[in-house]
Parts: C-alpha cells; sequence; structure tokens
C-alpha cells in the first residue's frame, strides 16, 4: 500500500477513530480539543496527494478512495474550516457541559463530510452520505431549544427523504452493474445508455438538490443553521451542503451531457439562487441571512454544473468546486465571524466589522477577493448570453443581501460592551479567513486555464464591480423604503406546508380509525374468510 | 339401506352442528355439542376408523364437553358479550362460509382417483414393529416423533392453564368439588372407578394390536379421576406433587429415553431394535396412557386455587 | 442435482437434538422444580447454541444439506428432518435471540428475586425453552403434519408467555391471539389433509416433485397460506399482535416478536416455492405482495400514531413482517435463475434475520426502559437517552437497521429488495420500501429525539438499572448492524441445500 | 351418483359443511364460549375430511388408511389441548373482569415480574 | 335352535327400539324437564335391557356375553346417577330461581 493511499485512508478514518475513541468516558471528556485535528490528515491529503490518485482496498472492505481535481479542491477547503471551526468550538463551548456528546456528533458529521469528497464507490458513497446527514442532526439540536428540535425535525425529515431519493437511484444505476459496488465512474458511463436513465436522474437531482438547499427544498437550511451553535453552523452552511454538490458532480454524466436536464437544473438554480436573496433581504437575523444566502449561493452552483451538462463539458465540475470552495471558506468565516463580532466591542469592533464587509462582499464578488476570482473563472463558461445577464443580475442581488446582512450585524454589535474575543476563537477565524483571501488566488491558474495577472486587468475588475455597485445602490434604496422585515417566517414555506398538518393529523386519524375497525374479531374473520376465497378463487380458475 | 342410514347420520350432524351455532343458551349449545360429539363417534366408525372413534368420543364428546360445562357453570350470568355483528355482515360471512365449504367439497370429490394411500406401506412395515394395529404403528412407529411432540404441546397446555393461577397458590391445589356434593354422585363414584380402570386398562393393552390406545385409555382414567375428584372423596393433588409431576413427564421421558436409546443400539433416533419393538412400544404406551391420564384430568380441573399444603 | 429421497446425512443428528434438546429441559426443569429452572435453562442455552452454531459450520463444510430421517422410518411413511442453507441461517439467528434473551431475562429475575421460582419466572423458562424446540421444528421440520404439530407447539409456548403478567387486559389479548392461531392452523390442517387426499403424502420433497395444478391442491394451498396469514398478523389480520406483543414482558415480547411470528413466514414461503406450481406460486406472490405492502405502510403508520413505546414497536413488528411479504413476486425467478438465485431471495431472509435482532433488541431496550420508569409512554421519557445511554444507543442501532440506514444488516436487505424491484419492473414495491423506510425512520426518530431532549424536569429512573442488563439489549442491536457488513457470506449460505445450485460466482 | 357418494366422498363433504359452520361460529358468535365450541366444529369438520381420506386410502387388507386416522388421533388431542387452554384463559379473563367490576381488586390480583 | 334364537333376537330389539323411541317422543313431546325425565330414563332403561337381552343369544363367546351385561350395568348406573343429579338441579332451580 502506498503511503498515498494510506494517508487517504487516514483521511477518512482518523476521525471516525477518533469518534470510536468517544466510546471511553475519559477520552469523551477531552474530545472537544482532538476536533481541531481530526480533519488535518485529509488536509494533508488534498495537499500532498497527486491528483488521480486511487487507493484500492480489498475484500472485506470494499472501499474505493479516488482523489481527482474537484475532490481535493473540495476536500482541502473543507478540511481546513472543519479544523478551525473544531479550534473555534474548542474554545466556545468549553463550559458546555454537554460538549463531549457534541463533540461526538461532530467527529461522525465530519468523517462523513470529508470521506464524500474522497470516496469512489456507490455503497460507500450512500454510507458516508447518510452518516454525514444524520450526524448533523445532533448538531442542529445541540442547543435544545424548542427551536432547536424544530428545525432537527425537519431536517431529519427531509435528509431521509434526501436518503430515499438517493438510494433508489443508486440502486437503479447499480442494478444491471455486474458488481455489488461498482466504482461510481463505471455506473455513471453505462448511465446514460441505461433505460431507466430520465427517472435516474430526476432522482439523483432531487436527492442532492435537497441536500443542497435547491428551492424548494431549502427549507431546512434558514431553521436549522441558525440554531445550532456558531461553529457548527459553520460548517452545516460551508461543508454539509457541500456534500450535495459533490454528489451531482461525481453522478451526473459530465463526459456525456443531458441537454435536457442540464437546462432542468439550470432553471432550478437560477430560481432558487433568486428566491433565496429575495426572501433573505425580508430576514432579521443575521445568521438567517446567512443561510438565505447559502441557498442562493448554492443556486448558483447548480447553474454551473447544469451548464456544464447541458453542454457536456466536464470542466464544469472542476470551475463548480472552485466556486465551491471560495463559498465553503467565505460562508464558513461569515458564521464565526458571528460569534466573534458577539464577544467584541470597543476599539477592536471597527476593525472585526471591516472584515466581515471584506468576507460579505466577497460573496458578490468584490475585486481581488475569492467571490471576484469564482466569477471570473466561471464566466467564459456561461458564455455571454441571457444566462450571464442572470448570473451578473443574481452577483448583484448576493451583494444586496450582504449588504442587508451588515447592516444587520453592524446595529447588533453596536450595544457590545468593550471586549475581546477569546483569542482561542478569534486565532481560528483569521485562518480561514486569510484562506478564504489566499487559496482561490492559488488554485486560479489550475482551474481557469488563466495566469493570475489577468485577473488584475481594468476590465475584469469592472466585470466585476458593476453588479456589486448595482446591488450596493439598490439596497440602499430598499433599506429606505418601508419594508416591514421578518414578513416571510424563517423557513419560508414550510410554514405553508405546516398549514396542511390538520389534512396529515386527519389523515392519519382515518387510518387510526380503520385500524380499531379492521382489528375487531367479527371484521378481521371475515377478512380471513374472503382472504381464503379470493386466494382460492384465483388459484382455481385463474391458474 | 348403508348410504340412507350415512345420509341420515351426515343430516343430523349437520343438524346439530348448525343448532350448536345458533342456539341462543350457552348450555343447550354446549349440550347439543356433546350429542354432536357422540354422532361423530358414530360417523368415525361408518368411516372404518374405530380407533379414532373411541378417541373422538372420549376426547373430543366426552372430555371437551365436560371442560365446556364446566366453564359455563362458572361463566352463567358474568360472561360480556362483546363485538356483536350486524345482519348483513353475518350475511357476508354466512355466504363467504358457504363459498369456503363448497370449494372444499369441490376439492374432496376432485381427489385423485384410485386414491393415494398409504396403507400398502405401513401393512408391509407392520411386520417389523410386531404391532397388530396398524394406527398404533402409525402413532408410535412411523411416526413418532408428532406423538412425541404432541405429548409435549399437552404438557405445555397444562403448563399455560397453570400459569393462569394467582401468584400465591401457585403451586397449590386446583378445585374441582362443587359446593354441594350430590349423594348419587358420590355413590357413582365410589362404584365406577374399579370398572374405569379395568376399562382403561384393557383399552391400553388391547391397543396394540386392535382399536384401543393411549389416549383412549388415558382418558377413561382420567374420567374416573375426576369423578373422584369432584364427588370429593379424594381431593386433587398440588400441582407440584412429586407423584403427579412424575405421572405427567414419566411418559414423555420414558419416550425420550427409549428415542435416543433407539439411536444407540438401532438405526437411529426413535428406531427400536429389532424385535425388541413390541415390548418398547407397549412400555411406552403404559407410562403414556398414566401421562395422559394426569394431563387431561389435571387440565379439566384447572389452575391452582388453594396455597399448596406445606 | 439434489435427489429426490432423504436420506440421513453425516451430522444430521444435530437437527433432532436442535428439536429435542429444549424439551428434554422443559421436562427436566417440570420434573426438578422451579428452584433449579433457570439454572437447567442457562445449560440448555449454552448447548443449544452450540448445537445451532455446529449445524451452519456442518452446512457451510459440507456445501449440502443436513438430512435426519426420524427412526429411519423413511418418508412418505415416516419423517423426515432436512436443513438447507436458509433453515442453517434461521436456526443460528435463533439461537442467538433466545440467548440473549435468556441472559437478559436472567439478570432481570435476577432483580426482583435472586432465589427465583415464582410462576412467572418457572413458566417463562419452560415457555422458552418449548418455544425454542418449537421453531427449531418449524425450520428442520420436513412433513406438513409435523410442522402443524410444531406450529401448535409455538402457539401453545406462545400464548401462556403474552399474559404472563396476569393482567385483565394481557389474558384478553392472550385469548384473543389463541383462538385466532388456533384458527390458523386449523385452516393449516385442513390443506395438509387435502394434499395427503391428493397426493398421499405429506413430504414437502416429494411433494415439490408431486404436485400439479389441481383443485385440491388450490384449495390447499389457499387454506394453508392464509392460516399462515392469521399466524403470521401480516395485515388485515393483524387484530392479535399490537395488545398480545405489547403486553407480554420484554424478554417475553422480544421472542415473540422476533421469531414467532417468523415461523409461519417461514412455512409460507416453503409453501410457495416448494409445494405450489409456478403459475399458482406466482398468483399467490401477488398477492401476498399487495398485503405486504399494505403491511408496510399501513403499520407504519399506525405505529408512528402509538403513544407507548411498546405499542410502537409491536406494529412496527406488522409493518416489518410485510417486508418478508414482497419478496414473494421479486424472488420468482426464471427458468434459468430458480428463486433462490435471486437477489430478493437474499434480501428476504437477511431481512427476516436483521428484523429479528432488530425487534428482539428494540424489546429488550423497551423492558429497560420500563423497568427503570416504570412505564412506556413516549412523550413522558423525554431525556432518557441520559439516564440510560445504552439502552438508547440499542433502540438507535437497531432502529437504523429498520429504517434501512446503511451500514446495517436491514439497509443491505432493503437496497437488496430495492434492486430486485427495479430490475424485476415493480416501481410500485419500489415505492413501497423506500416509503416504508421514511415512516420506519418516522417512528424511530421519534424516540430517538425524546431520548436526546433535555425536559425542563428530566426523567429519573425510578430505580437503578445494572449495565449488564442493558448490554443485552445492545449487543442484538449491534448484531444486527454487523450484519449489514458481512451480506454477501448469508448469501452462499442461502443457497446450499437449494438443488446444488453452482457457489461459484458470487462474490 | 351413487358411486360417487361412496362413505368417504359423502362424509368428506359433511365435513366441509362442518368447516363452514364452525367457521361461521367462531367469526360471528359474540360469546367467547361459543367461539371455542366453533373451533371444536371446525377441526371435527376437518378430522371427517381426513376420515374421508383415510377411508377412500384403503386397501392392503385394511379398511383404511391408517396414517390419516393416526393424524386425527393426534389431531383430537392437541385440539383439547387446545380447548382446554382457550377455556382456562376465558375462566380466568372473567374472574379478573369479575373483580374490577365490583371495585376492588380481585382476591387474586397479581402483580407481574416483568 | 338358532332360527328361534334368532326369532327372540328380532322380538326383543324391535321391543327395546320402540321403547327408545317411546322415550325420545316423550323427550320432545312432555311440557317441563321433570317428566321428561321420567319419560326417557323410564323408556331408555327398559329398552336398552331388552336391547341387551335380545343380542345376548347373538354373542359369539361367553366374554362377549358378559362385555354386553356390563354395557347394560354401566348405563343402568351413569343413568341413574345421571337421573339423579337432574332431579335435584330441577329441584333446586325451582326453590332458588
Amino acid at each position: 500500500m502506498t503511503p498515498a493511499a494510506l494517508l487517504l485512508a487516514a483521511a477518512l478514518l482518523f476521525p471516525l477513530l477518533l469518534a470510536i475513541g468517544c466510546l471511553s468516558a475519559r477520552f469523551r471528556a477531552r474530545a472537544l480539543s482532538v476536533l481541531v485535528a481530526a480533519p488535518l490528515p485529509a488536509l494533508a491529503a488534498a495537499i500532498l496527494v497527486p491528483e488521480g490518485r486511487f487507493a484500492f482496498f480489498p475484500q472485506p472492505f470494499r472501499l474505493t478512495l479516488v482523489l481527482d481535481q474537484p475532490g481535493a479542491i473540495l476536500l482541502g477547503g473543507a478540511a481546513l474550516l472543519w479544523s478551525a471551526a473544531g479550534a473555534f468550538a474548542a474554545s466556545s463551548m468549553t463550559r458546555d457541559p454537554a460538549a463531549p456528546r457534541f463533540a461526538v456528533w461532530w467527529l461522525l458529521t465530519l468523517a462523513g463530510c470529508l470521506g464524500l469528497f474522497l470516496v469512489g464507490d456507490v455503497v460507500n458513497f450512500y454510507l458516508l452520505f447518510t452518516l454525514a446527514s444524520l450526524a448533523a442532526y445532533g448538531l442542529i439540536i445541540h442547543e435544545q431549544s424548542a427551536a432547536a428540535h424544530r428545525a432537527g425535525v425537519i431536517y431529519v425529515v427531509l435528509a431521509l427523504l434526501a436518503e430515499a431519493f438517493l438510494l433508489i437511484a443508486l440502486v437503479m444505476l447499480a442494478a444491471t452493474h455486474p458488481d455489488a459496488n461498482p466504482p461510481i465512474r463505471s455506473v455513471v458511463a453505462d448511465l446514460p445508455a441505461s433505460p431507466m436513465r430520465d427517472g435516474t436522474v430526476a432522482l439523483l437531482i432531487l436527492g442532492f438538490a435537497l441536500k443542497m438547499g435547491l428551492v424548494p427544498l431549502h427549507v431546512w437550511l434558514p431553521l436549522a443553521h441558525p440554531a445550532a451553535p456558531t461553529p457548527a453552523s459553520a460548517v452545516l452552511s460551508g461543508v454539509v451542503v457541500k456534500a450535495g454538490v459533490i454528489g451531482l458532480i461525481r453522478f451526473l454524466p459530465f463526459e456525456a451531457g443531458m441537454p435536457a436536464w442540464g437546462a432542468a437544473l439550470i432553471g432550478l438554480g437560477i430560481v432558487t439562487s433568486c428566491y433565496g436573496v429575495v426572501v433573505g433581504i425580508t430576514q432579521r437575523r443575521a445568521k438567517t441571512v446567512l443561510a438565505y444566502s447559502t441557498v442562493s449561493q448554492m443556486g448558483l452552483l447548480a447553474v454551473l454544473l447544469g451548464v456544464g451538462l447541458e453542454t457536456a463539458d466536464p470542466d464544469a465540475t472542476n470551475l463548480a468546486a472552485y466556486y465551491a470552495v471560495h463559498h465553503t471558506l467565505v460562508k464558513g468565516a461569515l458564521f464565526l465571524g458571528i460569534g466573534i463580532l458577539a464577544a467584541t466591542g470597543g476599539r477592536r469592533l471597527g476593525l472585526v466589522l471591516l472584515l466581515m464587509a471584506v468576507l460579505a462582499l466577497s460573496l458578490g464578488g468584490l475585486p481581488l477577493t475569492s467571490g471576484a476570482l469564482a466569477k471570473l473563472a466561471t464566466k467564459p463558461m456561461l458564455g455571454y448570453g441571457w444566462l450571464a445577464g442572470a448570473m451578473t443580475l443574481a452577483a448583484a442581488g448576493s451583494t444586496a443581501l450582504m449588504v442587508h446582512f451588515l447592516l444587520i450585524v453592524r446595529r447588533d454589535a453596536a450595544g457590545n460592551p468593550a471586549m475581546s474575543p477569546p483569542i482561542g476563537q478569534f486565532a481560528p477565524w483569521l485562518v480561514v479567513l486569510a484562506a478564504s483571501l489566499v487559496i482561490p488566488w492559488s488554485l486560479y491558474p489550475a482551474v481557469s486555464g488563466e495566469t493570475v495577472a489577468s485577473l488584475l486587468q481594468p476590465e475584469a475588475l469592472w466585470k466585476v464591480t458593476w453588479p456589486m455597485l448595482l446591488g450596493a445602490v439598490v439596497m440602499l434604496f430598499v433599506d429606505r423604503l418601508p419594508r416591514r422585515l421578518g414578513l416571510i417566517p424563517e423557513g419560508d414555506i414550510v410554514v405553508l406546508a405546516q398549514a396542511g398538518a390538520p389534512l396529515v393529523r386527519g389523515l392519519s386519524n382515518r387510518i387510526g380509525e380503520v385500524d380499531v375497525n379492521l382489528r375487531r374479531w367479527p371484521v378481521a374473520g371475515l377478512g380471513l374468510i374472503a382472504l381464503a376465497i379470493l386466494l382460492g378463487g384465483a388459484l382455481m380458475f385463474r391458474a | 339401506m348403508t348410504l340412507l342410514l350415512d345420509l341420515a347420520l351426515v343430516a343430523w350432524l349437520l343438524a346439530l352442528a348448525v343448532h350448536v351455532v345458533v342456539q341462543r343458551g350457552e348450555r343447550s349449545a354446549i349440550i347439543a355439542f356433546l350429542a354432536f360429539g357422540l354422532l361423530l363417534g358414530l360417523a368415525w366408525v361408518r368411516l372404518a376408523a374405530p380407533d379414532v372413534a373411541l378417541t373422538e368420543i372420549a376426547i373430543g364428546g366426552g372430555g371437551t364437553g365436560i371442560l365446556l360445562l364446566r366453564a359455563e357453570a362458572v361463566l352463567r350470568g358474568r360472561g360480556k358479550e362483546e363485538e356483536p355483528m350486524t345482519r348483513a355482515g353475518k350475511l357476508a360471512v354466512a355466504v363467504g362460509c358457504a363459498a369456503i365449504s363448497a370449494g372444499l367439497g369441490l376439492a374432496v370429490l376432485s381427489f385423485a382417483s384410485p386414491a393415494p394411500t398409504l396403507a400398502p406401506a405401513a401393512a408391509e412395515a407392520l411386520g417389523a414393529t410386531g404391532l397388530g394395529n396398524p394406527v398404533t404403528a402409525v402413532l408410535l412407529a412411523y411416526r413418532a416423533l408428532d406423538t412425541l411432540l404432541e405429548k409435549i404441546v399437552v404438557l405445555l397446555a397444562l403448563i399455560g392453564v397453570w400459569s393462569l393461577a394467582p401468584d400465591g397458590v401457585w403451586d397449590g391445589a386446583p378445585e374441582v368439588k362443587p359446593a354441594i356434593v350430590p349423594g348419587p354422585l358420590t355413590y357413582l363414584a365410589r362404584i365406577l372407578p374399579p370398572f374405569g380402570i379395568v376399562i382403561g386398562v384393557y383399552m391400553f393393552w388391547v391397543g396394540a394390536d386392535a382399536p384401543g390406545g393411549t389416549f383412549q385409555a388415558g382418558t377413561v382414567l382420567a374420567a374416573m379421576w375426576l369423578l373422584v375428584m369432584m364427588a370429593g372423596l379424594k381431593p386433587p393433588p398440588d400441582t407440584s406433587r412429586p407423584l403427579l409431576v412424575l405421572a405427567l413427564t414419566g411418559g414423555p421421558a420414558l419416550f425420550l429415553a427409549i428415542a435416543f436409546l433407539g439411536s444407540i443400539f438401532a438405526e437411529g433416533f426413535l428406531a427400536y431394535p429389532e424385535g425388541l419393538a413390541k415390548p418398547l412400544i407397549v412400555a411406552i404406551e403404559a407410562a403414556l396412557t398414566l401421562s395422559v391420564a394426569a394431563a387431561l384430568a389435571m387440565l379439566v380441573a384447572g389452575p391452582a386455587r388453594k396455597a399448596p399444603a406445606r | 442435482m439434489t435427489p429426490f429421497a432423504h436420506a440421513t446425512t453425516p451430522g444430521g443428528f444435530l437437527l433432532v437434538l436442535a428439536v429435542i434438546l429444549p424439551v428434554c429441559a422443559v421436562l427436566a426443569i417440570f420434573a426438578c422444580g422451579p428452584r433449579s429452572a433457570a439454572r437447567i435453562a442457562m445449560t440448555t442455552l449454552a448447548a443449544g447454541l452450540a448445537i445451532a452454531i455446529a449445524i451452519a459450520v456442518e452446512l457451510i463444510a459440507s456445501g449440502a444439506a443436513l438430512s435426519y430421517v426420524v427412526g429411519a422410518w423413511r418418508p412418505p411413511l415416516g419423517i423426515a428432518l432436512r436443513a438447507d442453507g436458509l433453515s442453517g441461517a434461521m436456526l443460528v439467528m435463533t439461537a442467538l435471540v433466545v440467548v440473549t434473551v435468556g441472559l437478559f431475562a436472567r439478570v432481570q429475575y435476577g432483580l426482583h428475586d435472586g432465589a427465583g421460582g415464582g410462576r412467572a419466572q418457572t413458566t417463562f423458562w419452560l415457555m422458552l425453552l418449548a418455544l425454542w424446540s418449537a421453531l427449531n421444528a418449524v425450520f428442520v421440520g420436513e412433513d406438513l403434519f409435523n410442522l402443524y404439530v410444531a406450529l401448535e407447539l409455538l402457539t401453545f409456548a406462545a400464548v401462556p408467555l403474552v399474559c404472563l403478567d396476569g393482567r385483565a387486559e394481557t389474558v384478553k389479548a392472550a385469548l384473543r391471539y389463541l383462538l385466532f392461531a388456533l384458527v390458523g392452523s386449523l385452516l393449516y390442517l385442513l390443506g395438509t389433509g387435502l394434499i395427503y387426499g391428493q397426493y398421499g403424502t405429506l413430504d414437502l420433497l416429494t411433494l415439490s416433485r408431486l404436485s400439479r395444478q389441481e383443485p385440491a391442491l388450490s384449495a390447499a394451498l389457499a387454506l394453508m397460506i392464509v392460516g399462515l396469514l392469521a399466524k403470521a398478523a401480516l395485515f388485515p389480520l393483524h387484530l392479535w399482535l399490537p395488545p398480545a406483543h405489547a403486553g407480554a414482558p420484554a424478554p417475553a415480547s422480544a421472542v415473540l416478536s422476533a421469531l414467532v411470528v417468523k415461523a409461519p413466514v417461514f412455512l409460507i414461503l416453503r409453501l410457495v416455492l416448494d409445494v405450489a406450481p409456478p403459475q399458482a406460486a406466482a398468483i399467490a406472490g401477488q398477492l401476498l405482495a399487495v398485503l405486504g405492502a399494505a403491511s408496510i405502510l399501513f403499520c407504519s403508520v399506525m405505529a408512528l400514531r402509538q403513544a407507548r413505546l411498546k405499542l410502537m414497536i409491536a406494529y412496527s413488528t406488522v409493518a416489518q413482517i410485510g417486508y418478508l411479504f414482497i419478496v414473494f413476486p421479486l424472488a420468482a425467478g426464471s427458468a434459468e435463475l430458480p428463486p433462490w438465485g435471486t437477489i430478493a431471495w437474499t434480501g428476504g431472509a437477511l431481512q427476516l434475520v436483521s428484523h429479528a435482532l432488530a425487534k428482539a433488541a428494540m424489546f429488550l431496550a423497551a423492558g429497560v426502559i420500563a423497568e427503570a420508569f416504570g412505564h412506556d409512554r413516549i412523550a413522558d421519557l423525554g431525556g432518557f437517552g441520559r439516564a440510560l445511554p445504552l439502552s438508547a444507543a440499542a433502540f438507535g442501532l437497531a432502529g437504523l437497521s429498520l429504517m434501512g440506514i446503511p451500514p446495517s444488516g436491514g439497509f443491505v436487505a432493503k437496497c437488496l429488495l430495492l434492486t430486485a424491484a427495479v430490475i424485476e419492473g415493480y416501481p410500485w414495491l419500489a415505492a413501497t420500501i423506500l416509503a416504508g423506510g421514511l415512516l420506519a425512520g418516522g417512528y424511530v426518530f421519534r424516540v430517538i429525539d425524546t431520548a436526546l431532549a433535555i425536559p425542563a424536569v428530566p426523567v429519573a429512573p425510578r430505580r437503578p438499572v445494572p449495565r449488564r442488563l442493558e448490554l443485552a439489549a445492545l449487543a442484538l442491536a449491534v448484531a444486527a448492524v454487523l450484519l449489514g457488513l458481512v451480506p454477501l457470506r448469508p448469501f452462499g449460505l442461502l443457497q446450499i441445500g437449494r438443488d446444488g445450485l453452482a457457489m461459484a460466482g458470487l462474490p | 351418483m351413487t358411486a360417487s357418494l361412496s362413505p368417504g366422498a359423502l362424509f368428506g363433504l359433511c365435513g366441509a359443511a362442518l368447516v363452514g359452520i364452525g367457521l361461521y361460529a367462531i367469526v360471528t358468535h359474540p360469546g367467547l364460549l361459543r367461539r371455542i365450541v366453533g373451533c371444536n366444529i371446525l377441526g371435527a369438520g376437518i378430522f371427517l375430511v381426513f376420515g374421508a381420506v383415510a377411508r377412500r386410502g384403503g386397501g392392503a387388507g385394511f379398511e383404511a388408511d391408517p396414517v390419516p386416522q393416526a393424524l386425527v388421533i393426534t389431531g383430537i388431542v392437541v385440539a383439547f389441548s387446545a380447548s382446554a387452554l382457550a377455556v382456562a384463559l376465558l375462566k380466568r379473563l372473567s374472574e379478573l373482569n369479575v373483580g374490577e367490576r365490583n371495585g376492588t381488586a380481585a382476591p387474586t390480583e397479581q402483580r407481574g415480574r416483568l | 335352535m338358532s332360527a328361534v334364537l334368532g326369532i327372540v333376537t328380532i322380538v326383543l330389539v324391535t321391543a327395546g327400539a320402540v321403547l327408545f323411541l317411546a322415550g325420545t317422543l316423550g323427550l320432545l313431546r312432555f311440557p317441563d324437564t321433570l317428566s321428561r325425565l321420567h319419560a326417557i330414563s323410564k323408556a331408555d332403561n327398559l329398552g336398552l335391557g331388552l336391547i341387551v337381552l335380545g343380542l345376548l343369544p347373538q354373542a359369539a363367546s361367553v366374554t362377549g356375553g358378559l362385555k354386553l351385561i356390563c354395557v347394560w350395568l354401566l348405563a343402568q348406573l351413569s343413568a341413574a346417577t345421571a337421573s339423579q343429579l337432574l332431579g335435584r338441579a330441577v329441584y333446586r332451580g325451582r326453590r332458588e330461581p
């Protein structure tokens, strides 16, 4: 077994081993402090292992690990955020008596999330997907408030739904494959020729869209992110949603292309990105606004992948991963920043607010930030038609949303007494912040095929600046309008769904009544007789 | 002529069965069921199955009858009727039952011809067992495993019945004596048992070669014991009494022991060594008869109601 | 090809032991009195487990079915016992569950009265052993009437377990169970009579060769299958199961739900696959699948509605049994692929085993909860995970298997069934499996959420519960999960004794 | 007609009818005791079917096939045991119900161990 | 000789059967339990006696004949007891309705 393979395996297994270690009460008590180290093997793997490297573990593990370019990009960014957020959590939750439990959920989610970027076979992909999905529940309900439990319940229902869609999709993918656990690559290669192609793709998109939070399956995000503790929100919004992205990257046939489904994905993405902005602007809590921003950004990612699928362009996966890693780092830093802001007052507040503004506007495409890089890198693929226009508008929308966010955090932090955040929280935040600024620069040439110098051209700068200005102006204008904040409740349409609850309850009550009747002796007896006649008749006369 | 008799018997059986079902009074229905059991015995005679006829009359009619009558006496007045059915529902059930009967009748009439039978095989193998009654041979040789398990079934039913006793008196004695014992009953209980025991032993003894056998004999013995207990001549024993336990487990235990010996000294589990088959079978039957008698009597007697005498 | 006549194979005597040894123990307890009940039972549990494992080892080593001709009287006159791969799996599963439940009960009874000898306790040991014997007899039985006796033995052992605590409602549940099961077994017996009348034999192996499409066989199959359905409590014949399984004491519920309902299902499987001619099997399979699907959906919703934990688990049993019935059309097989070569067959068998383990774990966990808190109302158990972490974990892990979440035996089973549904073109069955998984997720999650909640007034155990008690449930739950990690081994095992289909080529 | 109505067939048909009657009683009768009686009628019908089968299978010097007859004997004993258990349960149930209705715990009230 | 015995058998058995018939008629027609009891015990005991008497000449062996007599005696015994018990039940039922 090569060192590279060992490293890949360690990236997956190390967090799991730590989680298993938590079975020991003594280790568990100190588990919070290992969170920072858990993702380090993954980080090392992302940096050190050459791309395109496979590691295959023979029976009985039946595990295939693959590190390709999109996987490496996502893995690196995610591992960094996990590590930093872990350090943040270790500092912010020292007094929490339930912290050991939190650490266990954390390690499990982490193992699942990071493993997803690595794993190359169908069964283990599903396994890790499930692990990441379900363990995140523990992070969401950690605060044990009523809101957290409600968010947790809705999250689990949707996660299970996603699991179901995904399971059937994977089964349809692998059903005709001779190997019980085929590599993802080969089933995806077979997909275009499969008779169940369209159904499979539809289910895959449904399943992963739920995880990504595409409209109308986004409802769990704005509920779960504010409810979770700050470091957990950071990874939920930064990494866990990327499970859907990596899923689409891995399972859609970008080589062969599927124009119709590409178009559908594009449509879904555009709707989502607009919807996220519009609803986000009506929100009044910072974390909720960030959650809607994530929804909107995931819409943009969907558009990218949709274009790739439509035009049969495998490069789209690299670009999408690039965009995603930008979002991972920036969104993670923003969430952590909310925690920092809450602990900051007086002199330092201005500096922190400034950094937050840079981060926030980066999402809109502030020149020289990762946002601008991501937008520029993806521009050529989108072309110059209506799609590019729509994306520009979306960037404007993002900026508007972020301005709204900044206004909120400034207001929230205004009254803070003079204090400075603990270094254990401040340092990780700075690391993520710095990474969000640096990493995209270093990756840019590899991903876009252009030089870094091209980024500094005035026209390039202008290309990203004007939508921002547009957005900012619009937002400043909108902010003047008499607007009822909180008009749309968090989780928007889930409230509509809850209006249907009496209907569901009524149906359930009906079923209860039917059951009572069926369980009456004469009715069951009649059922027995009827079944015997039915079966006997069928056997006698039909066969 | 015989066909006419058979037809009359069948008609009577059906009429009684319907009577049992539609009769309002619980006791009348049970008495009709008793009569039904006796007639059924006749039907078995007509079907050339004297062994079954004896069993049916003894256990199916007699044993079940006394069980039901005793239950009826206890439940009278307090049995709460539950889950009645509408007329339409009853009609639907009636139609369904008729359909099942019709289908069954069709199946019975469509049996393969010539009838498949194991009679020749059973007759051929009879020599190896030394028995004269093929039914006994089936029960204790060819299909002895069924019989063994069925003994356990009876024992389990008994344990189940006993488990319904209240906790404190669990290993005590059941109560079968009525509050006032009528004189004639006592008289009968003094006179009849000697005859009954003779008859029972006789039934068991001939069972190897002629109609009769463990169940029939066991039932007769059980009836005698019950009679004695009901008349109050001898109280029912504590359920934990060693002698009773010995009687109950003795039969199955001997059966098992011989079965295991068969796997050492003969061709396998439940096989009998050449030449010893008949004596072994008779020994098993003897022990089983006692076990069956004890089990049936205690099944009718019901769970313990008195604290054990310590 | 397997010869169509029984002949005692080496190791066949193990089958006799599997059936008879618990019976010997029953007699021994009966004879020696209540005080020695637990001791004798424990010894027998160990020996029985060893026998089951020996049978499995012998099966795998020889690669052929084990047979034993009882008393050297060959069928059709005599009775044969036979264990193929599936039977072997059932025997081992039964032994595992029974032994674990036995250990649990030993600890639990030890909590209340060290000396032992009470009514409930003695009855429990006697019935547990008798039940084991009956189950083994069902799994290795080869003669229809012998199977009838085994089924009755099973019922008679199960009914007293239901009303062990002697409350009016449990006695009522037991009576209802007994009567309905009795009707079921009588219908089965009737079918047996018809088959004898038509073919002159009751031996399954012989019948598989003789059976043709004939009115008598059709009627017999219909009656037997429906009778067994009544005993298996498939929707809409589930009237007796929820009160009976919820009312029984925890160890009893565990064996009832995990094992007892499996016996009739196993027999239906044998009837449909071995006795029914192909066309009849197809028709019966369709009907059974419809009922199974209805069972999954309907009873999962009912499980969601229950306020009491044990009732919820009981309804879940009815729902999970449904999965075993949707196997029939999926495992129909074809000319070149016999039913037992299909993945649906493997999936069904795996579901059977993993449900047994998971359900027993759940009931034991529920038993620990009831022991600790004195009730099992889900709403009033908020935060029980803090007091009983191991039980909560056991419940959660077992729940994973029920929901079909990887890695667990339930997941592999449902995955195989789904694959079969997709390949065979049964989208409605695939949808049912998924919906059932979702609903199962709902009801399992409801309990997990309760366990993890931190209510204003935390629940406090009424009395401390020793760890040993919790470990039994956890062990079973872990076994259910681990089953998912060795999914392909049973695949090979299940082929043994099934027409000697080549085992090569399987992963 | 006469040929097809050999004693075997005749009692077989009678058994079939009894099965229907027994089932009807079990399903429709509100009283539990009568349901138990119904089970016994159902059982009697089934045994008659066995008897009919046995009667048809006479040969080799026997008037009837002994195997089904032996099965019936086993069946009758099992059915009796079932009736005994059912009756015991029914009596116990009614006893407990009476205890409840009287407002006091039945004298035989017991507490479950498990 | 055998012809005479045959005739004796026919006459006695027929008489017994007639008595049975009468008893059954009484059972069906009489208004209350006690009179039904009267009819059935009187007629049936006598009827059975006549039938057994009539069958005795046909018995193949002495043991066969003894068996027949035993049957009759046992039936007498049980019928007498049953009648007593029934009568008591009716009597007590009347006293405490």
